[in-house]
């Protein structure tokens, strides 16, 4: 529990911070402070366990099905790790409130900071390794805050978005790789996982498994060629870099190493990958860093550099080496956090970081010098200082390795290399900047910084010293018990002492010494030759060109498929369904059985000859007329026509098929279509307009042609291949009851109305849906009508010929009649409340056409609206009354009643429901004809002959 | 002898209902295009009704009048569909056999397509 | 008698339907198209009534009615449609 | 009285027709009809702006015989001219002056003379004075006009114009 | 029977597809409504077909159809009535705000993908 | 009787036809939200009624399955319901702002859209599913053109419509080809018939089967039918574009329900007849939609293309066939849902700021309440680019854990992890663009009230709850995928429901 508050304490300071976002410098840094000794305080109690070798660990249950438990260990590894963070942290708080100015916010600035110092301390107290991978990547993303925290700059947000990527993609890879692991040890926790060491050796998904973590600590520590962030991070303020460059960040990679090294380390695998990537970047950093004309720029190559030494360390794979890895871990946070503390003062009072501009400081900042050139020493590896103890240690590693291969020689020749170009660079951090000449115009006059700026500073090279010279009494405790975290077993023993004699060890760190001088004074060259290759062929140009073909590959294969077309993915889906449908009958998957033929066993229907007759003529008009629209589309009311006399011939097959109703709703709604069409061609070009002839439109046009012809074969083969089966209908249930329970004659009306009148209700509410849709789409819509027809004449001058008005009112109440007698009947015979509707509703579009829209209008409703929804509600509430009387939604009632003189009276609740349905059919139809009829037209001038 | 007059009624019906449609095909302009469905509708589609109200009142329940219904849409309907599409026609100046009055050798035929 | 008189009725009605169907598709003015299919309509009127008949069954006559009301409502728009252009105006 | 049953004529016929479309004199029915007769007038009543009387109804009865003999005859008449192949056909344009003045009279002539076969009413002069008609076959015009003119508007003005 | 209506569905889908297919919105809106007859028709002969025997309960019925199928075929007629009204009305709307009738902004052209109309 | 099952259908039908008697705009949005709450409030108590795994069988006019129409309302559907609801409110919320004045007929028009939601996730029918498809397609046609003109929007319409009138001719024809081999509607009954398709009509019941997982596909923006998605949800105004945030699972909540219980493992000749097609397809829409992100040139376009990933990220894990892969699925399912649709409010929000620059990524002007609004949009990105500790996060490790033992696991892992590296970077630009490029503000405007950020700052309250409960949430969602696998019971409870 205390383990869980340690790590909420900062994340709660940071909650805090933003929240209560008061102006006071001061203020922030002390609530920060505050909550970081919290953390420790929350810690304290449990720092005794690791060292009487206990594991603290505590869990909470979070997601048991995913394995994902809120579980914390504290060991060894941990609580190190846990100390470094919060330690440095607290002299980070205090360096930044000095360092950052009083422009900056610095609510922001320590939210973040607390943020990420909260996710560190998950990461390394983590019992579950998902647990450890989610605040891994909040590290990612806190870092991006950190790091881009001077927005305004374009560096700052080039560099944080670089971390995040960087770091993000190997947080994602690590996923990857510890859901392997956890598969292949059976648990995400650490405690199974770190004693499963060989069934994870032994497992065919090692190496995948070790090459996704490895990603993830490869980024994380800016190995090579992962390396190129970290520089480009240096445009974070100087306190966030002494931060997560030197403790916390870029150690949570050699901590994953650290951490999992019982269960992955041991085989030559890891040795190649992580000694081959911990030697690589130890060189190519050490390197890179003597040519650096930045200050940060300098240390964040010898950061890259030690980070590379300590994952060689590991990489040997020997306890001794992992013990020899935990201590640089620790040297390296102290003199690393100290120079860029001390970098940090040189910017903030010079005003510049180019170390060709920076010459002689010493004159002006003699005791922030000594701080650096400790803390420098301690980094090259000069006796005395705690980086000594660790890389003679390490050089001794090497040693020890290379005796075990042919060529192993190479390794400490190597080490050593890199070792001279630690010191010499080393040597120009302190040189270059505090004697080498005089400045060369710093923006400001430098001079000592504020007390409270170098405290922390003094504390961490105290730090180095105090290390350096007394290691048994001071780091020793601490290590072992973290080594024993480390190794998850016994400490080998090793001998943390000054002299160990004249062992090769210590001839290396004298030719890295004479030869690290040697080499510094005789950079001039070295300088020029730099300058003319320097940054070609970097890993940064690389990533850039990587991420600019990502986006180019983004950018195409958008283009490529979402090219906006409609026609294209009409032709996509259409091919997709063409592909699923043929594909589901002709191919037969690998074991599954076999589809049957097309053509099933049913006897076919048969036809007497005055029947076959109408239907060969039918399907003759049918096709002539279908085909004729499409040859003709071009010519738009022609087509109208055609269609017209296609819908015709489709009401006549349903109403000989034995289809009466559907053949007076087809009927009906294929003349209010009719008049949907004309009413919309007004507005549109009469013909499609001549297209002009591109290049590939012969090949659109046989694709449609191929989809067409595809898609129509198909349609046409299911439907043969369905009409020869027979099949067990359930229309026998319906037939049977319609009478006795449904209390109707008509079965598909009682159908719509009663088995199926949920379905019914739905379509009406389609209906009201388009009326209110298309009313919503007409209002405000401006449309230019035409003032002369296709063939350029003026329209007729009488928009409502005499006899044709005269006769359609005495229409009127005809029709009305036929409506009410098919909306009653419908119960028991072909009809209904839909047919009623259509008929009234074209009725009154009648009067419409015939005399115009002033003239009815003003002899209706005005808005239809209400119709529409007490259509609706009736249906609904009738639907409801059997609700109240506790039956289903819909259920239904009839009853027969005898009267006298009247007879038979039969009343069933259906045809409430019914005249509901009638009643959205009249109205939304009104509202979409006439809505569209009143479209306000508009008289462009324009002359469309 | 019922059925004697039934399938004459019936006949008939048939035949100017395809008379109709064969002088829609035969006639050589528009105009006198125009007066074949006229046939089909009259005394076609009159014939098989009358056919019709004989044959069920005389074979169901009471007699079956409603067929007159049918009849009368289509006498109000169908005069005022020719008078429209004549209407049109000439809107259009289709080419006609006859010279329409005020409408001096425009044989345009603008209504095409 | 009548079972000779049906079949054949009920081919001089297809016949006629495939006469309008090839005025329909020929043309070649836009009301000669009109017009066929106001016939056609018609035709249909003669098939159901025949149908009805034939088999014995008074459910195909409210679809002949209703085809001679909306045959007529066809027509009329598509012949204000060519002579004002705007059918509800 | 007037406002209840605005048109009683059309109260007539609806009744009527909904008993032919019920093809049933049940008295349910029957009430119901008359239910309906009405409220279908009322309703539409708006549509029907004018009240129409007939004022002659034996004239009435007469012309609609004359007009069904004639459709009868002319049927045939144009029967035998499309099934005779290679006669050809004499079309004409003809005016004709009206002397109706009512639009119901105007309208009733037009829709009898389209649907007399061989005849179509093709125009009505924006003034409704002439109405230009064409006729399929014939030889002399103004005999054509003649015929109209006595046998259908006379007695249509007759019925519906009387003064 | 069953050949000339499977052949009927059949070339009403060819013939609807094509048309969806097609360039200006006029068209395709034609070609939705061939496309919903070949549908409507297929759905209503998936109950198979009967000459003659419409499901109204009556005496000496010779037999009656599958009524299934042709309340779902209702059914389908007035949602694809509901929705050609829509889409009618849309193809106007665009034709307003696009000033013009293409149903695509510019075919084969080279425009950014994508990207809104500006 | 409980009556529980349709209250979710009627409340929107009545509130809506009840809003067509209501002239003021203020009385129609109070009805629109007190609808809303009462969806929400039946939509957890059926959630709680159906919890311990019952069924609730409800056949409409008491008429016995498989004849009548009847509704399943089952956990998962009470999940999906939940789901819808709380969205809708919070998209509602933000209407109420005024983005529904900017055309007629919001009001009604939201209802009915949820009208259709809610009928499709409980109906227990297949053709009354495709009746509550028109109903939330016609819906949600005319919510996508709601607001003020643009013509942009309305091609995006043209599009989405036509487009979907074809699903809507594929639909019937799968539906009609099942009835006509195997006579049935009734999903429960499918289940038993498909089992015992005769051999000689296997073929045709498979063409079907997949024509009508071709439909699904569509509505789910599956590739390559999902290029109606990003143009559409980038016009649509915001709280409609938040409301579609639940559109595409309705396609993916239907590939469950008829794919896992009819054609799934119990199927007999027809088993598993998805399963070679959905994962690929699911991990290429994954793969485009992620690229897309990156290619995008503005936020709401981005946040689209975001959705077209997340589907794919949803059907991955549906695709996996599992139990833990749907259980995975499921619990993404609202994730995904709630921040699409707090991104796309907030996009919103930071478009208004930006004057004539709207959302495209170009540096522009610093935006009113740039913190705040900077905030909720970097907590949103790492919600949305599934990075922890959110419950995208989660999703995703319970999905990859799923694909552990599937023979496809590299490239699940590839993709799933590659496609969250690309949303990553595409969000990093973005935010760095539009908070971090920003040059002096030009327009004074007041930022955006406590009201327009309640409704996103609400969506993510709900993202956070699916974090800190996700225990007993993806206990549920096992639960769920467990009904689904072995549908036996509910196949039961559905066909034995007593008839009248
Ligand atoms: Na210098
Ligand atoms: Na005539």
């Amino acid at each position: 529990m205390t383990l869980l508050l340690a790590i909420l304490a900062p994340f709660l300071g940071a909650v805090l911070i933003a929240w209560n976002r008061r102006r006071g410098r001061l203020r922030f840094a002390v609530k920060a402070g505050i909550a970081t000794l919290a953390a420790l305080a929350c810690l304290g109690p449990d720092i005794p366990g690791p060292f009487v070798g206990e594991t603290l660990v505590w869990r909470l249950p979070w997601v048991p099905s995913l394995g994902l438990d809120l579980a914390l260990r504290l060991d060894g590894l941990g609580l190190l790790f846990a100390l470094m963070i919060l330690g440095i942290g607290l002299l980070v708080i205090l360096y930044a409130r000095y360092y950052l100015s009083p422009q900056d916010d610095m609510g922001r600035f320590y939210a973040s900071l607390l943020f990420f110092m909260g996710a560190m301390l998950g990461v390394v107290l983590a019992e579950n390794v998902l647990l450890l991978l989610l605040f891994w990547e909040l590290t990612s993303l806190s870092s991006f805050l950190l790091i881009s925290f001077w927005q305004g700059r374009s560096d700052a947000r080039t560099g944080a978005r670089m971390a995040l990527t960087v770091t993000g993609a190997g947080g994602l890879a690590l996923l990857g790789g510890l859901l392997l692991l956890g598969h292949i040890a059976g648990s995400f926790e650490l405690s199974v996982i770190l004693t499963s060491g060989d069934a994870i050796r032994a497992h065919p998904w090692y190496l995948p498994t070790l090459v996704l973590i490895l990603l993830g600590a490869f980024t994380k520590s800016a190995q090579f060629p992962f390396h190129f962030w970290l520089p480009n991070a240096m445009a974070a303020p100087t306190p966030v870099s002494a931060y997560l460059h030197s403790a916390t960040m870029v150690k949570a990679g050699v901590f994953l190493l650290a951490r999992l090294f019982p269960a992955l380390s041991g085989t030559p695998e890891w040795s190649w990958l992580v000694g081959g990537a911990g030697l690589v970047t130890l060189l190519v950093g050490a390197f890179i860093a003597l040519f650096q004309h930045d200050l940060k720029g300098l240390l964040a190559y010898s950061t890259i550099s030690h980070l590379g030494l300590i994952t060689l360390l590991f990489g040997i794979g020997t306890p001794l080496a992992a013990v020899a890895g935990v201590f640089h871990i620790i040297n390296h946070a102290t003199f690393k956090a100290s120079l860029f503390m001390a970098a940090g003062i040189i910017d903030h009072e010079t005003g510049t970081r180019d170390m060709r501009r920076i010459n002689g400081l010493w004159r002006w900042m003699p005791y922030t010098g000594a701080l650096a050139m400790v803390a420098a020493a301690a980094m090259a590896g000069v006796p005395l200082f705690n980086g000594f103890l660790s890389k003679e240690m390490f050089f001794a590693e090497t040693v020890g390795a290379a005796s075990l291969t042919r060529h192993g020689w190479a390794l400490p020749a190597a080490v050593t290399l890199a070792g001279v170009f630690a010191v010499a660079y080393s040597l120009r951090f302190i040189h270059d900047v505090f004697f080498n000449g005089d400045p060369i115009d710093l923006p400001k006059t430098p001079h000592e910084p504020p007390h409270w700026m170098k405290v922390p500073v003094e504390v961490l090279v105290a730090v180095c010293l105090l290390v350096g010279v007394f290691p048994a009494l001071t780091v020793e405790p601490i290590l072992a018990v973290a080594a024993q975290g480390v190794l998850q077993g016994p400490v080998p023993p090793h001998d943390l002492a000054l002299w160990h004699g004249f062992s090769p060890a210590l001839w290396m760190s004298v030719i890295a010494l004479i030869g690290g001088v040697l080499l510094y004074t005789g950079r001039k060259p070295l300088f020029a030759l730099s300058s003319t290759w320097g940054g070609r062929w970097s890993a940064r140009a690389v990533y850039d060109v990587a991420l600019a073909t990502l986006f180019a590959l983004a950018r195409w294969v958008t283009r490529a498929l979402d090219s906006g077309s409609l026609r294209r993915m009409l032709a996509l889906f259409t091919s997709f369904a063409l592909v699923l449908g043929y594909g589901g009958f002709l191919v037969v998957p690998a074991g599954g059985a076999g589809g049957g033929g097309l053509t099933g066993p049913l006897r076919l229907f048969p036809a007497e000859p005055g029947d076959l007759a109408v239907a060969l003529a039918g399907t003759l008009i049918l096709l002539a007329a279908a085909f004729a629209a499409v040859v003709l589309h071009r010519r738009r009311l022609v087509a109208v026509i055609l269609l017209g006399a296609v819908g015709l011939l489709v009401a006549l097959a349903f109403v000989t098929l034995s289809a009466p109703d559907l053949a007076l709703t087809q009927l009906s709604v294929e003349v209010v279509t009719v008049i949907l069409l004309l009413l919309a061609l007004y507005f549109m070009p009469q013909q499609d307009p001549v297209e002009p002839v591109r290049r590939w439109g012969w090949l659109r046009r046989a694709r449609d042609l191929t989809l067409a012809g595809a898609a129509g074969l198909g349609v046409g083969g299911l439907a043969w291949g369905v009409l020869t089966r027979p099949f067990e209908s359930m229309g026998p249930y319906f037939i049977a009851n319609s009478v006795p329970k449904g209390g109707g004659a008509n079965v598909v009306n009682v159908i719509l109305v009663d088995f199926r009148g949920f379905d019914t209700l739905g379509e009406i509410t389609v209906l009201a849906l388009a009326a209110l849709g298309v009313s919503a789409m007409l209002s405000g819509l401006h449309l230019y009508g035409p003032r002369y027809d296709a063939a350029g004449r003026p329209w007729e001058p009488d928009p409502h010929p005499a006899i044709m008005a005269l006769l359609t009112r005495l229409l009127l109440p005809l029709a009305l009649t036929v409506a009410v007698f098919v909306l009653l009947r419908g119960h028991n015979l072909p009809g209904g409340g839909f047919i009623a509707g259509l008929i009234t509703a074209v009725a009154l579009i009648m009067q419409y056409l015939a005399n115009g829209v002033a003239w009815t209008r003003a002899r209706l409703p005005g808005d239809l609206n209400p119709v529409i929804a007490a259509g609706l509600l009736l249906a609904a509430g009738t639907g409801l009354a059997s609700v109240a009387l506790g039956y289903p939604f819909l259920s239904s009632t009839f009853g027969h009643w005898h009267l006298p003189v009247l007879g038979d009276l039969e009343l069933a609740s259906a045809m409430a429901f019914d005249l509901g349905v009638y009643l959205v059919v009249v109205g939304a139809t009104l509202v979409i004809l006439v809505g569209l009829g009143l479209v306000c037209t508009l008289d462009d001038g324009e002359d469309r002959r | 002898m019922q059925d004697l007059l039934l399938s004459l009624l019936i006949l008939v019906g048939a035949l100017f209902t395809f008379i109709g449609s064969l002088g829609l095909v035969r006639l050589p302009d528009f105009y006198t295009r125009l007066h074949a469905p006229t046939k089909a509708t009259t005394l076609g589609v009159g014939s098989l009704l009358v056919a019709s109200a004989l044959y069920f009142s005389t074979r169901g329940a009471g007699i079956s009048l409603h067929e007159v219904l049918v009849t009368l849409f289509l006498f109000i309907t169908a005069p005022v569909s020719a008078h429209l599409l004549a209407r049109a026609a000439l809107h259009l100046r289709l080419k006609s056999l006859a010279p329409v009055p005020g409408e001096e050798g425009e044989g345009a035929d603008g209504g095409r397509g | 008698m009548l079972s000779f008189a049906i079949p054949i009725a009920l081919g001089l009605v297809a016949a006629a339907g495939v006469l309008s169907a090839w005025r329909l598709v020929r043309g070649p003015s836009v009301p000669d198209r009109i017009l066929a299919l106001d016939t056609l309509y018609i035709d249909a009127i003669a098939l159901l009534v025949l149908l009805g008949i034939h088999l014995d069954s008074a459910l195909y006559f409210e679809a002949a009615l209703l085809i001679a009301l909306m045959g007529f409502v066809g027509t009329v728009a598509l012949c204000k449609f060519l002579l004002r252009g705007d059918i509800i105006e | 009285m007037r406002r209840l049953f605005p048109h009683p004529l059309l109260s007539l016929a609806v009744t009527v027709v909904w008993l032919l479309l019920v093809n049933s004199t049940a008295p349910g029915q029957v009430l119901l009809g008359l239910a309906l007769g009405w409220a279908i007038p009322l309703v539409t009543s708006p549509f029907w702006p004018g009240r129409t009387t007939i004022h002659s109804p034996l004239t009435l009865l007469r012309f609609l015989a004359v007009v069904a003999y004639d459709i009868l005859t002319a049927n045939i008449a144009v029967a035998r001219l499309i099934l005779t192949p290679g006669r050809p056909v004499r079309p004409a344009f003809v005016v004709m002056p009206l002397t109706l003045r009512t639009d119901l009279a105007i309208s009733l002539l037009a829709n009898t003379i389209c649907l007399t076969p061989g005849t179509v009413s093709a125009r009505l002069s924006p003034d409704q004075r002439e109405l230009l008609i064409h006729a399929l076959d014939v030889e002399d015009p103004q005999a054509l006009v003649e015929t109209i003119r006595r046998r259908y508007e006379a007695p249509l003005r007759e019925v519906f114009e009387p003064c | 029977m069953e050949a000339l209506i499977s052949v009927v569905i059949g070339v009403l889908t060819a013939l609807g597809v094509w048309l969806v297919l097609r360039e200006r919105t006029f068209p395709v809106v034609l070609g939705l409504t061939v496309l919903s007859y070949a549908v409507n028709l297929f759905l209503f002969a998936m109950g198979r077909l009967a000459l003659g025997q419409p499901p109204v309960i009556a005496n000496g019925a010779r037999g009656y159809a599958d009524p299934l199928p042709q309340a779902l075929v209702l059914t389908a007629i007035v949602i694809g009535f509901a929705m050609t009204a829509f889409v009618i009305v849309l193809a106007l709307k665009a034709r307003a705000e696009l000033r013009d009738d293409r149903v695509d902004a510019e075919a084969d052209g080279p425009g950014e993908p994508g990207e809104e109309q500006p | 009787m409980s009556h529980l099952p349709i209250a979710p259908v009627l409340v929107p039908l009545v509130a809506g036809a009840v809003m067509l008697f209501l002239p003021r705009q203020g009385l129609r949005r109070g009805l629109g939200v007190a609808a809303v709450l009462a969806q929400l409030a039946l939509a957890l108590a059926l959630l709680a009624q159906v919890a311990d795994g019952t069924t609730l069988v409800y056949a409409l006019g008491n008429w016995p399955a498989p004849y009548g129409i009847v509704l399943v309302a089952d956990r998962l559907a009470a999940w999906l319901l939940v789901t819808t609801a709380l969205v809708a409110l919070f998209a509602l919320l933000y209407a109420v702002r005024g983005d529904d004045q900017a055309g007629p007929h919001f009001h009604p028009l939201f209802q009915w859209q949820l009208l259709g939601l809610n009928g499709a996730f409980l109906t227990g029918d297949l053709f009354n599913l495709f009746v509550f498809f028109e109903i939330l397609l016609i819906a949600s046609y005319a919510l996508l053109l709601h607001g003020r003109r643009d013509p942009g929007r309305t091609r995006a319409g043209l599009h989405f419509v036509v487009i979907n009138l074809l699903g809507s001719s594929l639909f019937l024809i799968a539906v009609g080809t099942l009835y006509g081999v195997l006579g049935t509607l009734n999903m429960a009954d499918l289940a038993v018939k498909v089992a015992a398709t005769p051999p000689e009509s296997v073929g045709l019941v498979r063409a079907a089967g997949l024509l009508l997982f071709g439909v699904f596909a569509l509505k789910a923006a599956l590739l390559p039918l999902y290029l109606w998605l990003p143009a559409g949800y980038a016009q649509a105004t915001a709280p409609v574009a938040a409301l579609f945030a639940i559109m595409t699972k309705v396609g993916a909540y239907s590939i469950l329900r008829v794919f896992v219980p009819i054609f799934g493992p119990g199927a007999g000749p027809l088993a598993d007849l998805t399963g070679p097609w959905l994962l690929p397809l699911a991990l290429g829409t994954l793969a485009v939609g992620s690229l897309g992100a990156l290619a995008a040139r503005g936020l709401r376009r981005q946040v689209a293309y975001l959705v077209v990933a997340s589907v794919g990220s949803l059907l991955t894990g549906f695709g996996l066939g599992s139990a833990a892969g749907i259980a995975a699925g499921l619990y993404y399912l609202p994730h995904s849902t709630f921040a699409a649709a707090a991104l796309f409010l907030l996009a919103d929000l930071i478009a208004k700021g930006r004057g004539g620059l709207a959302d495209r990524l170009d540096p522009g002007p610093v935006i009113p309440r740039a913190v705040t609004l900077g905030a909720l949009f970097f907590v949103l990105a790492v919600v949305m680019a599934g990075l922890p500790p959110f419950s995208g996060f989660l999703g995703k490790v319970l999905t990859l854990k799923a694909a552990l033992g599937h023979p496809l696991l590299p490239w699940v892992l590839g993709v799933v992890l590659l496609g969250g590296l690309c949303g990553l970077i595409a969000l990093a630009r973005s935010g760095s663009l539009l908070f971090y490029r920003a040059g002096p503000t030009n327009v004074p405007a007041p930022g955006p009230g406590l009201s327009a950020l309640a409704p996103v700052a609400g969506l993510l309250m709900l993202i956070l709850g699916l974090t800190l409960f996700a225990g007993p949430l993806t206990d549920l969602t096992s639960a769920m995928a467990g009904d689904l696998l072995a549908p036996a019971a509910q196949i039961r409870a559905v066909l034995g429901s007593e008839g009248q």
